[in-house]
């Protein structure tokens, strides 16, 4: 089980629930997630998006200018999150480190997707004796729990923000690895599939038809709810000194830096790693719905 | 996950025959049976534990091969160390490094067996005993942030099924919001406002109780985020399962339903994703043992790693690994011993 | 805004008192009550530095080493505040008229923790010791380059014989990394010897809990405090609890709830805030040696032309730098060796930032052309410069430092390559000279360091593997100039020639001073009679006492 | 036991007036409800999903939900009015006055708890007895319900019994108290028929013996063997009311006569069950035909042949020998065809009914050449079909079409129905849409539904409209014989006889021939011609559906026959 198995199966049992009870009374909309907090998420990411691909409009000021005699200042009108040791800007920091930060997470979670759908369709197409060893790489992967594989990883190739993103993308690989197969064998086994060859279709096409669709589909869905753990886990490499490192405006390399400030400059790490969680908490709430959404609609 | 080869699937109204004979005329699994059916259980998952951790060390053997220059160099600490010569060729000999690749595993395999991890370049000392001593602290801190998170989990999941609307909103989005927090962050924020604030606990984890509260909690934030979600998805599965249409219409009171009944169905996903959460705090540590100064593996991992301490290294690695292998497999028996559905499987 | 920069010894708590205000104008007084030292208790010290591999510094020679083991070991001589010479182990010594024979005698009636005599034999057995390959000792192998041989002549006299005469020789054996161990200690070979060495020191290792603390437990027995101690017989404090608490932060925090009682490594931020704060005092000691600087390596191009050098150097705003980050709590140096060396020489107006003379001085070495982004080429190559930062060594704000030198000298057409590495890839990239600059302050009693880090043997790297001459100065005259001052005995002329050495590193632009090394203490009010010993500024414990 | 007999008199047991359910803002669930029982009497509700027989019961027990705005001119339990209780007085009343019997026993039972203890809740919760007493009367009970094995099976857990013993299980915890009123709701409809016919003695036993029951059900089959009287519902409200006679063979009103004229079980061949009119029917048919009829088709479109005719013709799909076994979880090798051969004829039905478990679906897999048989073959218009490389037999799966009983899950998700017809129709090439939507009209057409529905997606489509989907797909490809593996088992019975009358119309019109799987012999003695009963693996008895129905040999079809509920008395 991985942190992505556990956000799959949390977004995948309500819908389930909420299809089974079809019966009089059951309140449709109930327990829907409030349309408040998807309401809030989706502007978070608007804003997280607009900052990725337009930092400068969204922050104008040079988040590598140095001023180093106006270090250290708190959170003020002039300098909304503060500045840093450097005297530089936080909030046009924390900003254009927006685009890094998720490129970051995008890249390590489709090391990860990439990883799971060689392992994942190996073992659910190439047979039962592949399926049989790929599920026992699966299992050894899965003793390296969390950061585990991660830092072995980075002890075997060194640190720095290029393998601390392979690492976290290998370190995920076998989670989604084992919802592909998983999928991949639900869907193997479905009806339709069975439906298609009693229509006498090809063993290739239904592959190219409906197997691959139906198992590939819900990756995109998978990989948002894991964009959001990735950054979480690449910021804590970073924060452990084995990542992304200054000056680089990246939010986990900022919170490298910034910790030694902790009990005198607070900003510092409070708001990149505020961004951090609003990256987290509103992928997750959008990967959600976009898989309920899915679901609902078969 | 789920077995190969369901013969009857997509069938008619034939549910799942159950394990049991159909009709009242077979005998029903006697207890001969059952024990018969524990014992292959567990002699099937023993010997799946053994495989998997003779793979671990087989994978991380092979893996440090793939450290660029000499193993032995990687060994005293990487091309830094500027060892000499004579301890490069006593590591050489020790490590059979001068051996074929296949004599060099057996041997390895060998030590493995015996408990002897090598030793540690950069504390110099002997790598068992050394997790041996830090161990004890680490399990501590990942016993007790899984009580918290299980106590604050179920708080919150059962306070946010009760009521109307709002709890309910209040109480999902607080559990996504806590899974999303990065262990290093709640920490800051925790010393900043327990410790620096209001100097209620100490900023560095000290021997006693008070030391312990907040690594605890930081620990335990965002696995309780986590773990509440599964609890109240099965808090609300169980709440509307048939059962407690029976159970309330039997007179049973909504506690009463709750108690007797619900309860146990959401803390099965709990105990059935404590596997996952023991990794979940094992990389929690590495964070917060370094945040709160507090001796342990995670501590010692990411060290070790800072330093390339090879021997180190593997050494927690291969430990976490064994220790994670236990847990599920304990895990799994345990789930075994509380929900029957899953022995058919 | 000036400060006392060296921190003094105490000989009584009005003089404590004296001295802990000096960190500050704003540091309270102890309380007035506190004339009387207790006897007793633990204290809690939490070192930022990296917990050593081995406690016994003969193995390798490092600061972390020296912190801890000047609690337990004791060296043969000792400095005063003024840098005189005062005897500890060593009760007396002679030089003779050539310069190459020295002969001590061995403090009487001292005797190790394990019971064994403190005499000449164990003095050379030491020695013996620091100078086995086997030992892997760096610093204290280099300190004793030019001891060829030590005899044991009875029991109390030691004749040490040099190949040549060596004017530091007394400076180099104050160190810790010097210290006098148990001869038995020792025999037990290097993994027991490393985990609890023997010493003769007003305390004693007791146990040592890998990656947590030492404890180190009081010397009963002790009789031989150096003679600007405070007080004599065994120390006032029963126990020490050494943790190790890399996080700055956590270590101030842990600070600041009374969990530990004095830490080291201060940083700037906390040590402003300290002083502002009720109940927290501060020992400012900057350490011996080299001051904090960037060596710009000459052996290599771009820095093998002295115009790319002085270049850089113009081209860089250190002082606003300095004034940022180190928020007042650091001066700027412009000297090659740290402010609390008597020798040390100045010369500010090759400092001077002056962004146009490096445009100039660029042009005029032939980089001229600028690509896209700003960096100037030659050649088709880019003036690139590679700065390996080993993130164990370099604190965070001299990290943020290199960043902000690093926008400076951009503008001036240089790209500056930060690359953090742990400490062994650190060793790594020096060892294939794969750096163009580089930060690696050493501490050394005495102005002979000028001999290790300028001279061009030290190029050459020590048993260990590691070498000093980052800057990879090959000059034949400071050569000269290096041999002649550590070998001549009148201390005037001594000063005259490290004077001009240091004036001729200067002028060549090898390096760029930034300011001393920072040692900065904190410590509770109620920790009395805190000083660093004025050999390498580390702390030592014996005088202190727990006011509560 | 308490005396609850005691009450006794006419006085019903149950009273309800004027009951009405809302819930939040909508429509009012159950509108207008009348009735009452009496002791020692059984009330069936029967309607189809939705018409509020299941929130009209659970009302009873103050179970509506919280969202449920209850009202009633009276609401009467004994004599006692049961509106606005207090939560404290529903609780003193459930368990005691009334018990509830579920349709789903394994998960009506906590699955975590040994059903002991689940039985022993209700005296746990109204009656002091010290714990050891609980279990000798909950022993006791099992006993009163005819559990075998009593205390072993107290021991165990509701997934550790069978489906009959389970309904026993519920039923004990249900009267443990003896409560004057048992609300059964669907209590036998995932059970097999003979195990159903058992439930309902046991229903029957309570009921003499005073207990009043209300009974939930879809199946007027069902209630005709159990109930005294009968109340229809239909949206919401009490269409009809009356004794099981009157309403079944004489009822009065449109809705329930639908209803009745629906049931399958007793109706010859052909009679149609549906009220759908047949003129509209045919015209979409002709359509139907004419795009079927496109040059090329060498498939005779020919008039149904009648049994007589078709037993001349050379059987199209025959089955000899066939065995299959499976690995079981435990390794153990469990054997689900044995030896089954069968001969199907084009224009024929062939019926195949059995438990579940019986192996019905796995022959069918084998006919369709799904699953390779371990033994014996399957020919196809006399060549060989299975076991034969799937390439090979490619070529001729047009001539074998499938039908489903979760026609939803046989369709891909992410393709609308358009799409998924045009795919058959094109026969895997991809046909320019302007051709192909011609031929998707008038392929709907031919199962009744509008072109409308071509742009929806099957999961927005009706249970009914969906399983006409299913019929359109497998026809596109103008195949000779469908196999229709329980295809309308879980449909209403409204629903069950348009698509029965649907199935029968196609085989008239298209000559073909079905293999038709279900569980429910009223199901397959109207839609076969002729009829094979399988039990463990086995067909233990064949031969024209008449002859068997009417004079079953083997042991197994007799105690099957017996057990079927039918309308007639």
């Amino acid at each position: 089980m991985s942190d992505l198995e556990v956000s799959a199966r949390l977004a995948r049992s309500g819908v389930e629930r909420r299809r089974a009870r079809g019966g009089p009374g059951g309140g449709r909309a109930a327990r829907r997630l409030p349309g408040a907090g998807e309401s809030a998420a989706a502007l978070v990411l608007l804003f997280l998006i607009a900052s990725a691909l337009v930092p400068q409009v969204v922050a104008p000021v040079d988040p590598l200018a140095i001023s180093p005699l106006e270090a250290f200042r708190p959170p003020s009108a002039a300098h909304p999150f503060g500045t840093d040791e450097s005297g530089r800007d936080i909030f046009s920091r924390v900003v254009h480190g927006t685009g890094p930060s998720l490129l970051l997470g995008i890249a390590a979670t489709l090391i990860g997707l990439a990883g799971g759908v060689v392992l994942g369709t190996a073992a659910g197409m190439l047979g039962r004796v592949v399926d049989f060893g790929v599920n026992r790489l699966l299992e050894v992967l899965f003793a390296f729990p969390g950061l585990l594989l991660a830092l072995f990883f980075i002890v075997i190739f060194g640190p720095g923000i290029v393998t601390a993103t392979i690492a976290v993308g290998v370190s995920t690989a076998p989670g989604y690895a084992r919802i592909i197969r998983g999928q991949l064998l639900t869907v193997r086994r479905s009806a339709y599939v069975e439906a298609a060859t009693v229509l006498g279709r090809g063993r290739w096409r239904v592959l190219v038809r409906h197997i691959l669709p139906n198992t590939l589909a819900p990756l995109f869905v998978l990989g948002t709810l894991g964009v959001g753990q990735a950054i979480v886990w690449a910021a804590s490499l970073s924060y452990l000194g084995l990542g992304a490192v200054p000056p680089a405006a990246e939010w986990g390399a900022m919170l490298a830096a910034g910790r030694t400030y902790i009990s005198t400059a607070w900003w510092l790490t409070f708001f990149p790693g505020l961004f951090i969680v609003l990256t987290a908490t509103a992928t997750t709430v959008l990967g959600r719905r976009l898989q309920q959404r899915v679901r609902e609609q078969g | 996950m789920s077995g190969v080869g369901a013969p009857d699937r997509g069938s008619a109204a034939a549910a799942a025959p159950g394990p049991a004979p159909a009709g009242g005329r077979g005998r029903g699994p006697g207890d001969a049976g059952r024990i018969g059916a524990a014992a292959r259980w567990w002699a099937s998952r023993v010997a799946g534990a053994a495989f998997v951790l003779w793979a671990v060390a087989t994978l991380t053997f092979f893996a440090i091969r793939l450290i660029p220059g000499d193993p032995a160099e990687a060994i005293l600490g990487g091309p830094g160390s500027q060892a000499s010569d004579e301890a490069l060729a006593a590591v050489r000999a020790e490590y059979g490094l001068d051996q074929p690749i296949a004599v060099q595993y057996v041997r390895q395999l060998g030590r493995l067996a015996v408990g002897d991890l090598g030793t540690s370049y950069s504390l110099r000392e002997d790598v068992a005993a050394l997790l041996g001593a830090q161990l004890p602290g680490t399990l501590l801190l990942a016993v007790l942030a899984l009580a918290v998170a299980w106590l604050l989990a179920l708080a919150l999941a059962t306070w946010s099924t009760r009521g109307g609307r709002v709890s309910a909103a209040v109480g999902s989005g607080l559990e996504v919001i806590a899974a999303a927090l990065p262990h290093f962050w709640i920490a800051i924020v925790l010393i900043l406002v327990f410790s620096t604030g209001l100097g209620w606990f100490p900023p560095i984890s000290t021997p006693g109780v008070a030391g312990l509260v907040l690594p605890v909690v930081t620990l335990a934030i965002p696995l309780a985020g986590f773990l509440g979600q599964v609890m109240r998805e099965s808090l609300l599965d169980a709440l509307e399962a048939p059962f407690t249409v029976s159970a309330r219409a039997r007179g049973e009171s909504e506690a009463g339903v709750r108690q007797v009944h619900v309860l146990r169905h959401a803390a099965l996903p709990a105990v059935s994703l404590s596997g996952w959460a023991f990794g979940f705090l094992v990389s929690g540590a590495v964070v917060v043992e370094t945040i709160f100064a507090r001796p342990g593996l995670g501590r010692t991992l990411l060290n070790a790693v800072t330093l390339r301490d090879i021997p180190l290294v593997l050494g927690v690695v291969l430990v976490v690994a064994a220790a994670y292998i236990v847990v599920t497999l304990l895990t799994d028996a345990a789930q075994r011993l509380l929900d029957p559905r899953t022995r058919a499987a | 805004m000036t400060r006392p920069r060296r921190s003094s010894a105490l000989t009584g708590a009005a003089a404590a008192a004296a001295l802990l205000l000096l960190s500050g104008c704003s540091s309270p007084a102890p309380s007035g009550g506190s004339a009387e030292p207790v006897e007793g208790g633990t204290l809690t010290y939490a070192s930022g530095d990296a917990e050593p591999t081995c406690l016994d510094p003969h193995v390798g020679g490092n600061y972390p080493q020296a912190l801890v083991s000047t609690q337990y070991l004791e060296s043969l001589v000792s400095l005063d505040e003024d840098g005189k010479i005062l005897p500890w182990l060593a009760s007396d010594w002679e030089q003779s008229d050539d310069g190459l024979t020295w002969t001590f005698t061995i403090r009487d009636g001292v005797t190790f923790t394990d019971g064994t005599p403190l005499d000449a034999e164990a003095v050379r057995a030491n020695i013996a010791h620091v100078q086995d390959p086997a030992t892997l000792s760096s610093t204290g192998y280099l300190a004793l380059g030019k001891v060829a041989n030590a005899e044991a002549v009875d029991a109390r006299t030691l004749r040490l014989t040099l190949s040549a005469p060596d004017s530091a020789l007394l400076e180099s054996l104050s160190q810790p990394w010097l210290a006098i161990q148990s001869p038995e200690g020792i025999a037990r070979g290097m993994d027991a010897n490393c985990a609890a060495p023997i010493g003769t020191g007003p305390f004693a290792v007791e146990a040592w809990d890998r990656q947590s603390s030492i404890t180190l437990v009081r010397n009963d027995d002790y009789s031989s405090p150096p003679g600007d101690a405070s007080h004599e017989g065994p120390a006032y404090l029963e126990r020490i609890e050494w943790r190790f608490l890399p996080d700055s932060a956590s270590r101030y925090a842990a600070l600041q709830a009374g969990e530990v009682d004095v830490i080291d490594n201060a940083q700037p931020d906390t040590i402003v805030q300290a002083q502002n704060a009720d109940g927290l005092q501060e020992l400012d000691a900057p350490r011996p040696g080299s001051s904090n600087r960037l060596e710009l390596n000459s052996g290599k191009p771009p820095f093998d032309d002295v115009r790319v050098r002085e270049a850089f150097i113009r081209a860089v705003n250190v002082d606003d730098a300095v004034q940022g980050l180190f928020l007042g709590t650091a001066e700027r140096s412009y000297s090659p060796l740290s402010s609390v060396e008597p020798l040390a020489y100045s010369q500010p107006d090759l400092f001077e930032y002056d962004p146009e003379a490096a445009n100039e001085l660029l042009d005029a070495a032939g980089w001229t052309e600028r690509d896209s982004d700003g960096y100037r080429v030659k050649d088709g190559e880019r003036l690139t410069l590679r700065l390996p930062v080993s993130t164990n060594q370099s604190i965070p704000a001299e990290q943020s430092l290199f960043e902000q030198l690093q926008a400076g000298a951009k503008d001036a057409g240089f790209e500056v390559v930060l690359d953090p590495l742990d400490l062994s890839s650190w060793y790594g990239a020096l060892g294939e000279n794969d750096y163009n600059l580089v930060s690696a302050p050493y501490t050394k009693v005495g102005p002979d360091v000028l001999r290790i880090l300028y001279e061009s043997s030290g190029t050459t790297p020590a048993p260990s593997g590691y070498f000093a001459n980052h800057a990879q100065v090959r000059d034949p005259a400071l050569d000269d100039l290096l041999i002649r001052a550590s070998q001549v005995s009148d201390p005037d002329e001594r000063a005259a020639l490290y004077e001009d050495a240091q004036r001729m590193v200067l002028e060549g632009f090898y390096i760029l001073p930034l300011y001393d090394q920072q040692n900065t203490y904190l410590l509770r009010d109620d920790v009395q009679g805190l000083r660093a010993l004025p050999t390498v500024s580390a702390p030592t414990l014996y005088d202190t006492w727990l006011d509560r | 036991m308490s005396g609850a007999a005691a009450a006794g008199g006419t006085e019903p047991v149950l009273r309800i007036s004027g009951l009405r359910v809302a819930f939040g803002s909508g429509t009012p669930v159950v509108d207008g409800v009348s009735l009452s029982i009496a002791p020692g009497e059984c009330l069936a509700l029967v309607g189809e999903s939705g018409s509020g027989k299941s929130v009209t019961a659970r009302t009873v027990l103050g179970l509506a939900g919280e969202r449920a705005t209850v009202t009633a001119d009276a609401l009467e339990l004994r004599g006692r009015s049961l509106l606005g209780l207090s939560d404290r007085a529903w609780r003193g009343i459930r368990g005691r006055e009334v018990g509830l019997i579920l349709q789903d026993a394994l998960a009506s039972l906590d699955p975590l708890r040994p059903v002991g203890r689940e039985i022993a809740d209700a005296l746990r919760l109204h009656t002091p007895l010290p714990p050891r007493q609980r279990g000798d009367w909950v022993l006791d009970l099992l006993r009163s319900v005819g559990m075998p094995e009593p205390e072993l099976r107290a021991r165990q857990r509701s997934g550790e019994l069978s489906g009959g013993l389970r309904q026993r299980a519920l039923i004990a915890s249900a009267i443990a108290l003896d409560p004057p009123l048992l609300i059964a709701d669907e209590p036998t409809t995932a059970l097999d028929t003979t195990v159903q016919a058992r439930i309902l003695d046991l229903l029957g036993e309570l009921r003499a013996a005073g207990t009043a029951i209300l009974l939930i059900s879809h199946d007027l089959a069902v209630v005709r063997g159990i109930a005294d009287r009968v109340a229809v519902m239909a949206e919401g409200r009490i269409v009809e009311t009356g004794s099981v006679a009157d309403v079944l063979e004489r009822p009065r009103e449109e809705y329930t006569r639908r209803l009745v004229r629906a049931v399958p079980a007793g109706k010859p061949r052909g009679e149609r069950l549906s009220a759908d009119a047949r003129p509209s029917d045919a015209t979409d048919a002709r359509g139907a035909s004419g795009a079927l009829d496109t040059p090329g088709a060498s498939v005779a479109v020919s008039a149904r042949a009648r049994p007589a005719e078709a037993a001349a013709s050379a059987p199209l799909l025959t089955g000899h020998g066939l065995t299959r076994a499976f690995r079981g979880p435990d390794g153990s090798r469990r054997l689900a065809v044995q030896d089954a051969s069968f001969e199907l004829r084009a224009g024929e039905t062939l019926g195949l009914v059995g438990e579940s478990g019986s192996g019905k679906t796995t022959l069918a897999r084998l006919a369709l050449g799904l699953l390779e048989p371990d033994t014996g073959t399957v020919e196809l218009d006399g060549r060989p079909w299975s076991p034969l490389p799937e390439r090979e037999r490619r070529t001729r799966r047009s001539l074998v079409g499938a039908v489903y009983q979760d026609p939803l899950a046989s369709f891909d998700p992410r393709l609308s129905v358009g799409r998924i017809l045009a795919d058959a129709l094109s026969g895997g090439r991809h046909a320019r849409p302007a051709r192909v939507s011609d031929e998707l009209v008038s392929l709907l057409a031919s199962v009744g539904l509008p072109p409308s529905v071509l742009a929806r997606r099957p999961l927005h489509l009706s249970g009914g409209q969906r399983q006409r989907v299913a019929i359109a797909r497998a026809l596109a490809p103008r195949p000779r014989v469908l196999i229709c593996d329980e295809p309308v088992s879980a449909l209403d019975v409204s629903v069950q006889a348009q698509v029965l009358d649907l199935l029968d119309d196609l085989q008239e019109r298209l000559g073909l021939a079905y293999l038709f799987i279900s569980h429910d012999l009223g199901v397959i003695g109207h839609v076969s011609d002729q009829v094979a009963v399988m039990s463990e693996g086995r067909i233990v008895e064949t031969g024209p559906t008449a002859d068997v129905l009417a004079a079953p040999r083997h042991p197994f079809t007799r105690a099957l026959l017996a057990a079927a509920p039918t309308l007639s008395a």
